[in-house]
């Protein structure tokens, strides 16, 4: 197993306090890249560390890039995870090859860092069809739009694994909104009752579009949830990928060794507006912003890794250029339009057509062959 | 385009004369006996076997594994059962009563609707969600209501509704081994109608049956509302008219050529169901009889629906429940003396 | 104000575990009806527990007597709260004149308690129509059957209360299956981020018709849930008239200072059926439920009176004959058949009626008018 | 009957040129300061303003106690507002995209559409849920839903669509006026077409408008089709074929008197609306307009509505809409030729 877990937390039927997270967010490697000892996680090696800091400088440049072709208008829409990409990283690197990943919208850099190529996890958002992956080919769920939703279905599909006697662990995304939503309750529940191998991984990044964290809660912390399910919860730096990895691959340990699921919370911000059709100043101050720009995942990574000497400007320049052609390979996808055919519309809503559909798709068949191919260009 | 699949023969074929109840327990057994992937769960469904005893002992033969209760919440059902049949089991969920099935709304519409089509088919849903369905059992408020309008609207959904035991028993096994999400919907009504069922009979998902013949007038129906115009046909003969029943049983999708051809045959028709009638599957079917049969038509088609008001107090029931008399008043209103003038 | 609060605890940022409820329920008064000293809640005074004691005989006869009515099919459905008449009496009396109680199906002694007179609040389950009684004249929310939706509105009720600047607590009840709900979890948040004075009060009679409470929840107790979302909760013995009416009291009086929400959680037990439509010989041992008579709510409060020298056997002869009045006229109310007037179906549904609505009565009434005025007798 | 409701004057009447949205906002604001009951509230209505921006400025303008924020929790939103309503206040919330109005489902049809029936009208419920609704936005999934059907079908609410500024003030004050509970749909595409408003016109519910005359055939329509027929009514004059353009605004309670004289006239109708076509708010006026005006029709009312099949991705989008071509193929199927050859 990739992960060590020190000192293993195990939920006791005497002591519930053991449920109850940590009165401050884990945290490894503080804002400086200085690496500080835990008396609950260690530190992960320098090789996890060093595939993290790639995924780091990937998420980053494919953020930059998705925002760049937004202005372009190759993508309808992008929501970033600017700032939030240690926790997009550390959930991909901890899940093994058939561990199941269930992403949000937001979540884009890590279905990319599970292998989905970067072209098709923007095929949602550039518009040519609702997902561009089989959920199969890198075990990536359809990216989630309507909230929290998608956490039921990480339970469900983690109860037919276990079902079968596979043991995959199954790893559940969504932001600190989500969890007011009842999917969100009903899915930690039956995790909980079931006794299932997920991973519930919460992005607190202090909003919900405009919406502040106060306003979604009174709790003491979002993992303070946790208990009232007779689940561990635990509270993480979300800006300190080292953190990340160790609570989520203990919780990943945990699940894939049958001890049920885990909440986890990550502390972290999200850095530019909720999408580029959003207009953060409305709700909040610049300055709140930049304060958070110091506690950038990358550069704090980049810290520890020069000052242990496991990163030089040569391996830095190789990373740039490494994310430099995956964004080329970006721009280049969605410049390119895809070759629509009208008759998807009909395709895949059912297995085989029903009569109404395809009397429907011959009339539209028809409106485009009376029309010349091009509807737009039609005339009468 | 076929919507029958394959369905794994019964284990042990029988005819016998049961209730439509323990057609759907025969159904969810036989299922669960020939397919290794199907998995029965909700409220009360195990050890209780279901407040209608539909899931009568499925625990106790095939073990937690096969059946089982979930926490109370009903969107956690569906949506767990979504990821099930994500990973490549086939949920087979009851919902305890139709309102009850709408906290769960939002993962049928945005989910169980929309996967296949989603995933460009990569991820198709083989769930079944049944859901007891409609009046006539003196129930308190949020225990008798149609839904089947909600269903039947939404696009990516099969609804289909049996009347009969030998139809419940067919339908559900063809509903449990289709690739695609199906609503089922029980008649609470009709749990306790014996008929025979022949457990080797396969059913398709998507046609109609003509459950009488009649040469006057057709009416067209699913579920308990079939037998009311078997009630109505039965007096309607007494006083001389033939009346054609034709029962839809596919809500979605719907045969529109048997019921088209039965209606240009006899000219006029009447469309019963209990959901109240605004915007319901029986304007849809009276729109379309009206659009296909128009110039086969002796008079406007009417329907005999639910009032558009909250389903009846138990008291106010009779009241509410389109029985054969308010069929037979439809079946007087369509021009009748009109076309013999035209004759004489 | 009735209930005084010895120690009050008050939720504290710095000490999230003050919200936690504690290991035990708290329990005033032992099932031998001998009294014990509670560092935290102080026993209710002798007129109090006076007024408990009428509640209770008052309750048990008028669930017989609804049992009783059930066979002779007078009552389409009766969900009795036999063996939970503490919770239901402790909850109507902890609330001032002015406030508010949510009740569910099974609340129809809280709800008789508060005022409603009997025969109106079994106007649901006899059938004659979805309620019996106007909310305000009692301030009773009719009885809700959707699980756990109530619990929203008497949040919304508080909010509105609030905004008026009224000081109204409101009570909303529920049972232990109706905590798995989403809308449980948004009704606690909601409170709990808009602090408003609403006690959620969950009866856990340890099933939801045949599913045991194991079916709902892993957690070490549902007030457990209470922390996670900034609100205090609170474990009290259900069958304790006395704790009931001191831990809901501080919850009401916490509520009215300004102090929020509170989760209460009793640990009751349904000593009968679901309703008399069930059959709980599928699902539990009768021992299990003989186990549960010990624990009697009216005896042990009867035990503690009586040892007291506050009950004698002509003060219990009075309570029965009372109770045996409100029996009576129960009886005779639900004897009578109710004069249904078939327009009340048109009626109600709008507060005027549209012409889509007028022209369906019409049709009823013509239809009505057709087969003479009785439908049953209709000859065509 | 009259469903005309006393609407507050607005504090300052003006008329003046504006976009729907601001039409809207304007409406919000008039009944917040003409009625100290009315709350906003929803998800980002705050500082905000809305993702659509049409609360903009009003917590700054009314602060917090009138206009405020929620929990990210829709089912929360409209159970509240139930509960506030339940005590006097008059909610008017907000739903971001329609498909994330349906986690509210159960609370809007078990509550918000009952609680005054079964309450007797001792607790009658005068809330408005707001609902962006339809496509031609280019939003990706579930955020173009027309979800006005499962609204429409549901006895007890009332449901409204306006499709010009003028109209989405009015009919907002009249809807947040009423007694009863308001479903109120603001086509999304329209959220920045311009119009006239004159603030001191007070609408009635329930209540349809002819938008354009015409003698041969009636299109019947609403919400952001209406545009759609006005544009295929244009092109169709141009042919030579006067047609009549009718805006239901009002889809439950409907206005038969105004559509079926409208139909009746005319002889030929085509109802056109947005969302999928079956078991729908377009089936039920087609089914309507045939069963009151079958005497009187030379042709099968036709249908043009969106295909049965989730609404399309944003590149897909333009051939999944109805546009005024697929308008007036359907005018041309309406029999010309078999009347010209009866006439002739
Ligand atoms: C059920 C539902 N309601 C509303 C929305 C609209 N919406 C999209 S993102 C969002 C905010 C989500 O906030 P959070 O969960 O914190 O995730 P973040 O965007 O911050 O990553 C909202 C309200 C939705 N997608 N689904
Ligand atoms: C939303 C919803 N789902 C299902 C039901 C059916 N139902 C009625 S009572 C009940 C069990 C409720 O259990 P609990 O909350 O513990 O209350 P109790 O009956 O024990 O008082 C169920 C499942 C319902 N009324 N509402
Ligand atoms: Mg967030
Ligand atoms: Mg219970």
């Amino acid at each position: 197993m990739l992960f060590t877990t020190p000192t293993a937390r195990v939920a006791s039927a005497t002591d519930p306090h053991v449920l109850l997270p940590r009165d401050e967010p884990v945290r490894l490697i503080d804002q400086d890249g200085v690496a500080h000892a835990d008396e609950g996680y260690a530190l992960p090696g320098a090789d996890l560390l060093g595939r993290a800091y790639r995924g780091l400088v990937e998420g980053r440049r494919i953020n930059d890039q998705a925002n760049a072709l937004v202005r372009q208008g190759r993508l309808a829409v992008y929501p970033s995870s600017h700032g939030q990409e240690a926790c997009q990283v550390a959930a991909s690197l901890v899940l093994g090859e058939h561990d199941w990943l269930f992403p949000t919208y937001r979540d884009s850099v890590a279905v990319i860092a599970r292998g989905v190529s970067p072209a098709d996890a923007m095929v949602l958002l550039k518009g040519d069809w609702h997902s561009g992956y089989d959920p199969h080919e890198h075990r990536v769920a359809p990216q989630a739009t309507p909230l929290a939703t998608q956490l039921l279905h990480a339970v469900g599909f983690a109860q037919a694994a276990r079902h079968r006697g596979e043991d995959t662990v199954v790893l559940a995304m969504c932001g600190d909104g989500s969890t007011s939503e009842g999917d969100f309750h009903e899915a930690m529940n039956f995790a909980a009752v079931f006794h299932l191998p997920v991973v519930f991984f919460v992005q607190n990044n202090e909003f919900a579009i405009s919406v502040p964290l106060s306003r979604q809660t009174a709790a003491p912390s979002l993992a303070h949830k946790a208990i009232g399910y007779g689940m561990p919860g635990q509270r993480v730096d979300g800006n300190d990928v080292a953190a990340l990895l160790a609570v989520l691959g203990e919780a990943v340990d945990r699940a894939r060794a049958g001890g049920g699921p885990t909440l986890v919370e990550a502390h972290t911000y999200r850095m530019q507006a909720h999408t580029n059709a959003d207009d953060d100043t409305r709700y909040r101050q610049r300055a709140e912003v930049q304060a958070w720009t110091a506690k950038d995942p990358l550069s704090r990574l980049r810290g520890y890794l020069v000052a242990q000497d496991l990163l030089d400007e040569e391996a830095e320049a190789r990373l740039a250029e490494g994310a430099e052609t995956i964004a080329a390979a970006l721009r280049d996808a969605l410049n390119a339009d895809a070759d629509l055919d009208p008759e998807d519309l009909f395709r895949f809503v059912r297995s085989s057509r029903s009569p109404q559909l395809q009397e429907q798709w011959h009339q539209l068949r028809d409106e485009l062959e009376r029309s010349g191919s091009d509807h737009e260009g039609a005339a009468r | 385009m076929t919507l029958m699949h394959d369905v794994a023969p019964a284990p042990a074929p029988t005819t016998q004369t049961m209730t439509m109840a323990a057609a759907l327990n025969r159904a969810l057994a036989d299922a669960i006996e020939t397919d290794p992937d199907v998995l029965v769960f909700g409220e009360d469904v195990g050890a209780l076997g279901g407040v209608f005893r539909i899931t009568d002992g499925l625990t106790e033969r095939y073990g937690e594994e096969r059946c089982f209760d979930t926490p109370l919440a009903e969107s956690g059902i569906v949506g767990t059962a979504v990821g099930m049949a994500m990973n490549g089991l086939r949920p087979v969920i009851e919902m305890q009563f139709d309102a009850f099935a709408l906290p769960a709304f939002e993962q049928v519409v945005s989910h169980v609707a929309k996967m296949g089509n989603r995933t460009r088919g990569a991820m198709r849903l083989p769930i079944v969600i049944r859901i007891p369905t409609g009046g006539g059992i003196g129930g308190v408020e949020h225990h008798c209501d149609s839904s089947e309008a909600y269903y039947a609207h939404t696009p990516g959904l099969t609804v289909v509704c049996p009347s009969t035991p030998q139809d419940a028993y067919s339908l559900l096994r063809a509903a449990i081994a289709s690739p695609d999400p199906v609503i089922f919907l029980e008649p609470k009504k009709l749990y306790w109608s014996k008929g025979e069922v022949d457990t080797s009979v396969v059913a398709e998902i998507g046609s109609a049956r003509i459950v009488r013949e009649g040469s006057d007038v057709t009416l067209i129906s699913y579920g308990s509302s079939v037998a009311t115009c078997l009630e109505a046909a039965e007096i309607a003969a007494v006083e001389g008219r033939s009346v054609q029943v034709v029962d839809v049983r596919s809500l979605s999708p719907i045969d529109d050529a048997t019921i088209t051809a039965a209606v240009r045959a006899t000219g006029r028709a009447v469309v019963v169901a209990e959901a109240p009638g605004y915007a319901s599957v029986a304007s849809e079917i009276q729109s379309r009889v009206f659009e296909r049969c128009f110039e086969y038509l002796e008079a406007p088609v009417r329907k005999v629906t639910g009032f558009d008001t909250p389903f009846a107090s138990p008291k106010f029931e009779h009241w509410y429940l389109p029985d054969a008399d308010r069929v037979l008043d439809a079946i007087d209103s369509l021009h009748w003396l009109d076309e013999n003038a035209g004759e004489a």
